[in-house]
């Protein structure tokens, strides 16, 4: 397989215009956006919400002045199981079901639902998991979403989508709005850095290649570690000489073997980057694909199995060295082993 | 919105119809599960006539549409009680009878726990407490549409223990769906004893009454009184209905009869014909499971 | 099975006591959450007379000694709202002051949300209905061991909507748990908006008798009305209680009143100082967090 | 590290005696008699089920003729969620509580509670996962707990211990009842082939290696797979000359990274064999030990991220090739790529 691109093939944004803050998003405010676009172009397109319509912005569906699109929003409470099983049936009866709440209780409060009324009958419901990871900030553990990765990826049918920033958001809901089965879309809460632009290309079950490197390093990420991760790489390219590789998994499963195994076929080691436990999660996918391909040797950066602290989002990935510094850091640690 | 008629529910099923047909299920059922050497007898057989009732005279169904969007559904969120579900499908004609032979066999269709993929399921179930929810999304999903199909849900009087039941059962209040049914088969068991003495459910009525049901209660294994309970529940507009259908597990076996025992296990050769005497009577049944089951035993086979 | 007295419950605290107290704590709740930048005043101001009532008048509990196994116990199933607990429990010195300056931050001890390792704290709560069980668990093992240690769970209403806490509801009653008693702060709100809009809870009363609960009402901002529920809970035996505290969401503070946006939003210094002097009214009240945030804030601080 | 054992020191049964067909044993039964003898001797120890006792075997504290045993026994229903917060409170209250369901129902319907109630306050509820795997047999894919593993790896300072066989259990129970923090024990539904005696060493977080080899291939597994993987090693040292060693990854959490490294230093490739979905689980974490430590490539086998169908338990082994020929066959498979 050839390398199917480059940071220009890419048409990413500049990490100067990503840092700028005006330019941040948060995935919600994109998703609510897409999902009422979505939902005036499709009739069989529903949204349901577990008393977090505000937060995850499901509420655009709820709130919509055109009553043929605002009466196909459904609160259920504060009762995720019940969530999920009201969204498949609306799914067996042929609607397209949009299924909210936080990633942590989506995921976690609603797993055997997930199971078997959704995953089991493979029914095309859409889980918006918004919330991923520990930039959910000062709610603290109880809110993090750090094993949803993992305990998705064990399901039979599931396709489970990392949203790289606020801006790809859209680009995924459309793609995915006729997916033949279950899809999982893992969002941050808080606005942050977009490297995606329009032109930047989205297709589920790829992983794509955003920063062409050199021989010693390749650094997969997924979601919103990527700009740090991307920033991370720069730092490594002028301080340590290394130029690493940046892989986005954007869809981490179905994995896109192909591609992690060929670019790890060029360098030397790995890093896994991301929000979420180093246990079970894209270091787990990873590692599983290159075993299986082209054994490469890996660092994990992601929480070391912990279930953290509270604080500011940005404290947090700087607490937890999940930031670009953090990254540089543990990739120094990890290269001088 | 409706087109075509149904072939179900069908007139020519009047009590006496119903009544063979019943004791032909519970046979069906019963020669299944032998087969199978596993599975749930005493379930099964508490919901025979709920479900006969069901899917002979009020269900609006097609076995040769089984995907027919303004068709009818039902949930058995009970799931472990299919072996009666699939002996009604099969009866019907959804799948060769032959099926019914291969339950839980590996190549078989018949899974053990009701699945999408079986022509005429409309839902995955076995993990319980979870049916209700999905009534309700087929519900919502059909007063969106200015549907009026109907969806019903049958659960286990143990599996009302799951807290997802409470969850759904406040969606179907909450949105007037009464074009939701949920049954209860109060057949008073669950696999560990008694449900009063596991985990005590009475006052049941007044639950479901405080979650918003219309409740009506009957005889569970009486056809009219079924048929009372069915048309007050589809009669009832503003909310939902729950009709807590009192039986008794393992009915039509005086040995499975009240037995917590008989909850998940699969009768002899010897219990088998007993049963099977006891249910038929002197009236001659036969339908092609009985033949190949009660065939092979009679020829000392497997 | 009583060897030490409890420094808590503590008969200085009248009525007039708890009124200047309950002044205090609302306004260190506020000034946490200010300090914070996020986190919950609404369910946390509905929740301010309930907690005191209990945290000085009835609860066992010394905090000079946190882990005494012979301690009532208190679980605050809506964990959202700890800002107040904290607030409660630092005053009575589980933990130092100052550390209500640093809710929610890095390096801090209080956590977004409460967690065992905090002192004074009973069990990690935040993800919604899980509280009731825990309850259970505790209130079993003090039925094993002898031991006459009441537990109290606060729930917020929106919670209700958690099955969890009917299946807890169901092991609470089935299991004749008296020494169990669940409170329900009844400010009417949830997140997206009034309960009876998003998913209806009444009859709630209904409900948790059905569910086996002997139940009580009382206005939940009275301390004596929460007194008069709280001493009938205690007395009365051989089920579990549920009192129904009717309660106002941001009450105290008349721009926060019965308003869901201030369920999770920090009020800005302007709305602070507003608070914080419709709270005080001519009383001088000044804890030492009320003198680090406000002193901050009057300093041109943050 | 020096490699701790060998078959021999192991002290395992021979393999024709494991495969008579009279010595084997179901894990419920040895499990139920050592929460027994455990409740006779800690008047601490509690039981609790949800409408499972006879299946699960907590039965033999509730029918125990002492009633200072007996009421030590709480059954909740069909609530899986209230049975671990139950559980948890019991534990909050000094209790070292055995909460007792279906492994698939246990992990996946109360994923959320065993996260907040149990691990984050670290408390010492031990979990008995029966039914763990296909051979459940024919109750079929809702009743399969093939993810399990995958779901409860990924949460902090859970302890994940797979049973061997019927023997082991009461070793485990005995090694684990004091245990600081939470311990899931995943056990097989039907009766199957011993291979531990009792002087067989378990610890808690060791893996032993049961077959030394040489230096073509490592077969990792566990719980009741090493039967299946240990009669395969033979079948492929004796047929194809290869000399597997097999390694028990007895404890899944936390992982014995050493004895996992130190072996796979000595052979040129290795094999995960688990009765589970080869992501997330066994796969998953020596993948990412050996990444992280002694890269080596390693074939997966296991159920292969489907739902699979009802049938009985040795056709189920057989059919999804997890039985001693299937493992064989797809080692093979394997070798050849
Ligand atoms: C979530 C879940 N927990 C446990 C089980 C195991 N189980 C199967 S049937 C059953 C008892 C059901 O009792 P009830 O609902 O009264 O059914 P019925 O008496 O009609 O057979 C249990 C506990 C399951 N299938 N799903
Ligand atoms: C399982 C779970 N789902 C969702 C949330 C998010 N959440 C936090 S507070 C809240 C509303 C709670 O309303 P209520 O119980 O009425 O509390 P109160 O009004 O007293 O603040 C929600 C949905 C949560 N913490 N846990
Ligand atoms: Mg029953
Ligand atoms: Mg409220």
């Amino acid at each position: 397989m050839a390398l199917n691109s480059t940071v220009k093939e890419m048409r990413l944004l500049s990490l100067t215009d990503a840092a700028n803050r005006e330019n941040w998003q948060a995935c919600k405010v994109t998703y609510g956006a897409a999902l009422l676009k979505l939902a005036t172009e499709r009739p069989e397109v529903v949204a349901l919400d577990a008393d977090l319509a505000n937060s995850t912005q499901s509420s655009r569906i709820r709130d919509a002045k055109d009553e043929s699109i605002s009466r196909r929003f459904f609160d259920v409470g504060i009762s995720e199981q019940d969530l999920v099983g009201t969204g498949a049936g609306l799914a067996l009866a042929g609607k397209i079901p949009y299924v909210n709440s936080f990633g942590v209780f989506l995921s976690g409060r609603a797993w055997g639902q997930i199971r078997v009324s959704v995953c089991y009958p493979n029914l095309p419901v859409r889980f918006g998991g918004s919330y991923g990871g520990i930039t959910v900030g000062p709610d603290g553990p109880t809110h993090f979403a750090i094993s949803d990765i993992a305990i998705l990826r064990s399901l039979p049918n599931m396709t489970l989508v990392s949203a790289t920033d606020g801006a790809q958001v859209p680009k995924i809901i459309e793609a995915t709005v006729d997916y033949p089965g279950p899809v999982y879309i893992r969002m941050g809460r808080v606005p942050l850095p977009v490297v995606t632009t329009a032109e930047t290309p989205f297709e589920t079950g790829r992983a794509y290649v955003y920063r062409k490197g050199g021989g010693e390093l390749v650094l997969y990420t997924t979601g919103h570690s990527v700009y740090d991760t991307l920033e991370a790489a720069e730092i490594l390219a002028t301080e340590d000489g290394i130029d690493p590789w940046v892989v986005n998994v954007n869809t981490i499963k179905p994995l896109d073997v192909d591609t992690i195994a060929t670019v790890a076929k060029q360098v030397k080691r790995g890093c896994v980057v991301e929000e979420h436990n180093i246990y079970g999660g894209l270091g787990g996918a990873v590692a599983e694909a290159l075993a299986g391909s082209h054994p490469l040797p890996l660092g994990f950066i992601g929480i070391e199995d912990e279930f953290c602290e509270s604080g500011e989002p940005m404290e947090l990935l700087r607490e937890y060295k999940l930031d670009a510094p953090g990254i540089v850091e543990r990739v120094r640690g990890y290269l001088s082993k | 919105m409706k087109t075509k008629a149904f072939p179900y529910p069908a007139v020519k099923y009047d009590d006496a119809a119903l009544e063979k047909l019943a004791r032909r299920l519970r046979c069906d059922t019963l020669c299944m599960i032998h087969q199978a050497s596993s599975g749930h007898p005493g379930g099964s057989l508490s919901s025979v006539e709920i479900l006969s009732t069901l899917y002979y005279q009020y269900l609006r169904h097609d076995p040769a549409n089984p995907e027919r969007t303004d068709r009818d559904r039902f949930v058995l969120s009970k799931g472990h009680a299919c072996p009666i579900l699939y002996a009604i499908l099969a009866e019907q004609g959804y799948f060769p009878e032959e099926e019914l032979c291969h339950l839980r066999r590996v190549g078989g269709l018949l899974q053990g726990h009701p699945s999408l993929h079986i022509p005429g399921i409309d839902a995955s179930t076995g993990s319980l407490g979870q049916g209700l929810s999905l009534a309700n999304g087929v519900a919502l999903a059909a007063k969106l549409d200015g549907s009026d199909l109907h969806t019903w849900c049958l659960l286990g009087d143990g599996e009302l223990q799951e807290g997802q039941v409470w969850e759904a059962a406040m969606t179907s209040a909450h949105y007037k769906l009464d074009n939701v049914t949920a049954i209860v088969d109060r057949n008073g068991l669950q696999i560990d004893g008694k449900t009063e003495k596991v985990m005590a459910l009475e006052p049941l009525a007044e639950k479901w009454l405080s979650f918003g049901f219309h409740v009506i209660e009957c005889d569970g294994h009486s056809f009219s009184d079924l048929r009372r309970a069915y048309d007050e529940a589809l009669a009832t507009k503003g909310k939902p209905s729950c009709i807590i259908a009192n039986t008794h597990k393992g009915h039509g076996v005086s040995f499975m009869t009240d037995q917590a025992g008989w909850h998940g296990k699969s009768p002899s050769v010897e219990q088998l014909q007993a049963a099977v005497t006891e249910i038929c009577g002197d009236k001659k049944i036969e339908s092609s499971c009985m033949k190949t089951v009660l065939g092979e035993v009679k020829g000392g086979g497997r």
